[in-house]
């Protein structure tokens, strides 16, 4: 155990900092659930990996740098440190584009991963379907093969950036005989195929932060199925992993968010002592979401493996993230209720904005019921119902 | 010592209900958010057929001279429909406040005006800048240097502030001292008592918001399918509801005991009025939270009516005093060295 | 609505008081988890007895006072605030006793009652077995009809009292083809009928505050059943109702705890806000569960009924004693882990004695996860699984 | 940057699991209990023969010369066995303020007692006045006045302060000052240190101890039946003990990390050890409560086992400093104007 930093780690973090310096926006873009937004956005990724920061841990040959675990938290770390952009690339960075290199074909990888890493191509999700949320075996969509094409129809649901986004990945019923999660193929697909209907869904906030997808007779080619035919559910999991797992949400955010609730209570002149201590435990808990992260990657630099661990994870931080907003709600006082067109709003409006968001957290990617499911039965090793 | 509800005060709160489930449905309350002043003269006009807006207002100017007691449940049932209008700000809270005030003209034509609705009343207090509905009330009853003002609301500069409830419209005021619309010399005391009155208005709202949130999470969860049965049937979201029954079950007698208080001038008013602010508070919050839980992603939409009753909740927790104003009152209380605490002091003044 | 208290309850209110002033022992009692507390506590019942004061809400024909319950109410708000010893006399007084007089014959009632009342019979209770706990329904201790006596074989367990106890009522299955909750009776037994073993339970505190109950062919006379044979579920239900509705725990004893709380802030010369917040939040919880009984004390005495409440009430009342004794635990500081025994303990030790026991609140009556289904299942109407 | 344990440090604590397992039962805690003294010689003797008692001694006088990061995970093997002796405060804690001071003659003989097991050290400290095993230890470490003293237990009055917790023998202690006995001069740093690796020791034993609950809760829901099926398939009790899995899975980084920080002497040390005994007091409390519910009834008898590991817990969210004084050094650490918090702060003084 040497919790010290290496030269070329510390090199890493002054050379990050020092472009983060230089190119962050002075200020803030607009949401990328709006239209302008995105398109703020998707030029940040442009600019991105213009200094090859888009993707860091991604390989060099691929325009990444071939980051260390650490080094991928250190560059979170100075990320929001500098205030820089949410990644509207992340679908495509963190859970497509470790899925490809796993089971990817060359031509797949050569075709995919240089438009992700230029930010060239928007990825959304779709998994979801209306009766398969919770229960993701119960996927209906069918893709039903045509020669050297599936003909896809059916419907997703809760796909996130999908109303601007380029192309989506997800899972359809391949084998009309199948059940559960069985006959599954993970396939992907340009959103402008024809056949392809994309309807936004207002969300808490008012903007559009995610779609439902209509597939009627949509011709996706057979060269766009990842993996084997029918062996789209391990694919996924192994994408699920990555995302629940270490790089859906990095400490550095939740480290951020406790630094501006500390700013925040100083700011209202708060002396109550039960907010101070809930300041503090933001404070602790967004510390001790870092040290964990930081003993999980030292473990997976070492060969070790993520297992359920994962779920814990995700229990922890979306719960973080709430606790952390009503605190912020409270030393907001009277101003709690103001949106971010306000005048008064405290910090533009961010803490109620982000306690929206934080409500959120316990659905999306698996429940927190859920989580705490898989928590008990596989990593407590309880009985099954 | 009687502690449930005249039967007469039952079949009010029954009759407001039916009238509301008819006339304030979500689908108004979604139309009026996007009204430019997000306010129905229609509806307006029919709380006063109802003679709802003259509740308060003393029999001899057109009212119906109720009490806070009288309208602690039909204030639960305004939350509960999430009524777009500011029926309790200006009939129950400034009309309270008017009737306290000795006879006048303008006393008495504005009660009248409350009372056959043709008059709105907004009110500013000292423990917030916003002001409710001041771009549309007739007078706007504010304090200053400890004295009390009604002011025509044309003499007010505004400033929208949006709330995430588009039904609270709330302004910041600007506004000149003139001495023609003081109204009372001593404002504190009617403006303390004001006060309070808007948090237990506050309070019985959010009795109803969480009693609604409730109500459309055990719905979705007999409706909705997973794995081919109701999700409902999960214990953890079994739990999680009754987590809400068990906190709403505690905060109701709380809000209905500071409603017998303020009627009754209980010297500790204060106190039970806080208490009742934070349990009803923490009881819509905690049904916003396991509701919105329950919902799963569908919660989190625009479409789901959740969204409206939750962000009306977050809203009345910010209002007439936060949770951190209320809970520094019943600690000051609680541990005040000479505290009157312990078994058989829960209606100590009533005795008196 | 009025929350004024009458010219008469006030007059109850002064005669309790001034009864209780006289005749309260001026040092605590020993525990009745010990024989010899035992035996003091049932003098103390004598005491009571003596004054009229043993079953305030018994008819005056039976040695009570037809109190309504908001007298009741009353005289345990007196009896808290005078520090008046526990009630060995429970089971009896408010469980069994309403029984009795609800389903027993003319001969049951005369024969039992005044006993209860004068405290000469103490009662404990024999419901659950070891494999019949949550699942009371699983009870499986028989009791075969053999002429005027059933023969009674089986283990109870978790009987409350039963220590030291002259009696114990419980349920039997008197139909040995009967499942479930059918052909059970409720039967009636001294304990010191041949055939009785009662093996005492330590518990967390070392003391032996229930016992498991051997039955080796115990003869127990047809006239001590009560109600019909087969019917002694329903006669269960109805006792644990009054045990779990108004009568288990009145909000005074929440009352003086969270007083004692207040007391032991001031006492610590806490400064902590946090804690301070606690101290309120149990003053305000201990007052809401005060009002709330007040609420349906009102409404019953209008003819109305309880029901799924009983079990809000025992989910509300059993958590806030534990958060009460938490907030004692921590003002206590570095004297929290010390016992009775200790020179330093606080106040003689109560706070973490009552921590203890505080622990079996959510579990005993039917446990609070049992609680919640019935909250969710038969006041929310969810569905069952 | 690597926040792994070195293969030899794992391998230890294996060793020393394997040896807990067999001569640390709960059947040994609960005789030991009902003996007057409650210590086990033998006990202390295999101790020594492992050379657990001589683990942070210097080599040079006949110790192992380990330290904090190697110490932990021992802890929390210790926690999660309940060794009923000692061990930690005099070897570890007792032991390292000892190797601080500079050689003497009384420092030397000593540590040499500590190694070879026939001398043991207790301590005291000024956030409590309680002082755990005074009496069968040979000397106490005391401060008074700013200076430190190793007072030979023959020399103190002592009064026994029984703790819910047997295993812990608990005294506060009268002493006269007498010079022969002083140490050091300046006290306040050595003292101050050795508070936080007793607040560390006591923090990897909770985190041992929440394992042990949550492993007895986890037993006992598969062994027992309810209603025909083990109750583990309940979603509420799953959902208690995955509450527990978290609270533990998040407490122990932060364990280990303080570990690191006394060891190297790191600025903000105070602070992460009471952000570690906070969260490891927690998890603990959390297991306690949460076993108890899943065991139910049994879990209130003496009989089980799990009775033995909550009062353990108990007693140590007490001791070294409670969570008030601890949240308390953490809230001022974060409140401080200048703090650095925020991402790239976590190890700042380990870079320096």
């Amino acid at each position: 155990m040497d919790l010290r930093y290496t030269d070329a780690e510390r090199a890493f973090r002054a050379e990050i900092r020092e472009w983060l310096a230089k190119h962050v926006p002075a200020r803030p873009l607009k949401s990328f659930d709006t239209e302008e937004g995105f398109a703020e956005h998707r030029a940040w990724e442009r600019t991105l990996y213009s200094g090859r920061w888009s993707m860091v841990t991604w390989p060099r040959e691929l325009g990444g740098r071939g980051c260390s675990l650490i080094e991928w938290l250190i560059f979170e770390e100075e990320y929001w440190r500098a205030g820089a952009p949410l990644r509207v690339n992340q679908n495509g960075v963190f859970l497509l584009g470790p899925t490809l290199m796993d089971v990817g074909t060359p031509e797949q990888q050569a075709r995919f991963l240089p438009r992700i890493a230029s930010g060239e191509d928007i990825w959304a999700q779709a998994w979801s379907e209306p009766n398969a949320g919770s229960d993701m075996a119960a996927i209906r969509c069918s893709a039903r093969l045509d020669g050297d094409h599936y003909v896809v129809n059916g419907q997703k649901i809760w796909s996130t950036r999908a109303v601007w986004a380029d192309c989506a990945f997800g899972l359809f019923r391949t084998d009309p005989q199948s059940s559960r999660h069985h006959g599954l193929s993970f396939l992907l697909t340009p959103l402008d195929t024809p056949g392809i209907t994309v309807r936004p869904i207002r969300q808490l906030n008012g903007q559009t932060g995610f779609a439902e997808i209509f597939f009627d007779d949509v011709r996706i080619p057979v060269a766009n199925r990842l993996g084997q035919d029918g062996a789209g559910w391990q694919v996924a999991m192994a994408t699920a992993g990555f995302e629940r797992g270490l790089m859906l949400r990095s400490p550095a955010r939740f480290q951020e968010t406790a630094r501006a609730l500390a700013a925040l209570y100083h700011q209202q002149g708060c002396h109550d002592g039960a907010l101070a201590d809930d300041v503090a435990r933001g404070w602790m808990d967004a510390e001790a979401y870092a040290l964990s992260t930081y003993m999980t990657a030292s473990r997976l630099q070492k060969g070790g493996h993520i297992g359920a661990e994962s779920s814990t994870n995700k229990v922890f931080w979306s719960e973080l993230d709430i606790r952390l907003h009503e605190t912020a709600q409270r030393l907001a006082g009277p101003f709690a209720e103001l949106t971010a067109g306000a005048p008064l709003a405290l910090d533009h409006g961010r803490w109620l904005e982000g306690y929206m968001f934080a409500q959120s957290g316990p659905i999306y990617a698996g429940t927190n019921e859920i989580q705490r499911n898989i928590i008990a039965e596989r990593m407590l090793g309880m009985p099954r119902a | 010592m009687d502690f449930t509800f005249a039967e007469d005060q039952v079949l009010l709160a029954d009759a407001v209900r039916r009238f509301l489930v008819n006339e304030v449905s979500p689908e108004l309350i979604r139309e009026l958010w996007n009204r430019p002043g997000g306010r129905s003269q229609d509806l307006w006009k029919q709380l006063a057929e109802q003679g709802l807006t003259g509740l308060s207002v003393p029999t001899e100017h057109g009212g119906m001279g109720m009490g806070d007691v009288d309208w602690i449940l039909l204030a639960r049932e305004c939350g509960y429909h999430g009524v777009p209008a500011p029926l309790l700000e200006s009939s129950w809270v400034a009309a309270g406040l008017l009737a306290q005030l000795p006879p006048s003209e303008l006393r008495g034509r504005t009660l009248e005006g409350i009372a056959d609705g043709s008059l709105r009343v907004a009110l500013g207090h000292a423990h917030s800048p916003l002001v409710a509905d001041a771009d549309q009330a007739n007078l706007v009853l504010l304090e200053r240097d400890g004295r009390l003002f009604a002011v025509p609301s044309s003499r007010i500069a505004m400033t929208a502030q949006a709330s995430i409830d588009p039904s609270r419209r709330l302004f910041t005021v600007q506004w000149d001292c003139e001495p023609q619309y003081c109204i009372a010399e001593q404002a504190a005391g009617l403006m303390e008592q004001a006060f309070q009155r808007g948090a237990l208005a506050a309070s019985a709202q959010l009795l109803g918001l969480a009693q609604r949130m409730l109500d459309l999470a055990i719905d979705y969860s007999a409706q909705r399918k997973q794995f081919g049965k109701p999700i409902g049937i999960n214990q953890a979201l079994k739990h999680h509801l009754a987590d809400v029954a068990v906190k709403l079950e505690f905060a109701r007698p709380v809000v209905f005991r500071a409603a017998h208080a303020i009627a009754n001038g209980a010297p500790e008013c204060a106190v039970h009025v806080s208490h009742a602010k934070v349990a009803a508070s923490e009881a819509a919050l905690l049904a916003a939270r396991n509701a919105m839980q329950v919902h799963g992603a569908m919660g989190y939409t625009w479409e789901m009516d959740l969204q409206i009753f939750m962000k009306m909740a977050w809203a009345l927790d910010a209002a007439w005093g936060d949770r951190s104003l209320h809970l520094a009152r019943v600690r000051a209380h609680v541990l005040a060295q000479d505290a009157a605490l312990g078994p058989g002091c829960t209606f100590k003044e009533e005795q008196q």
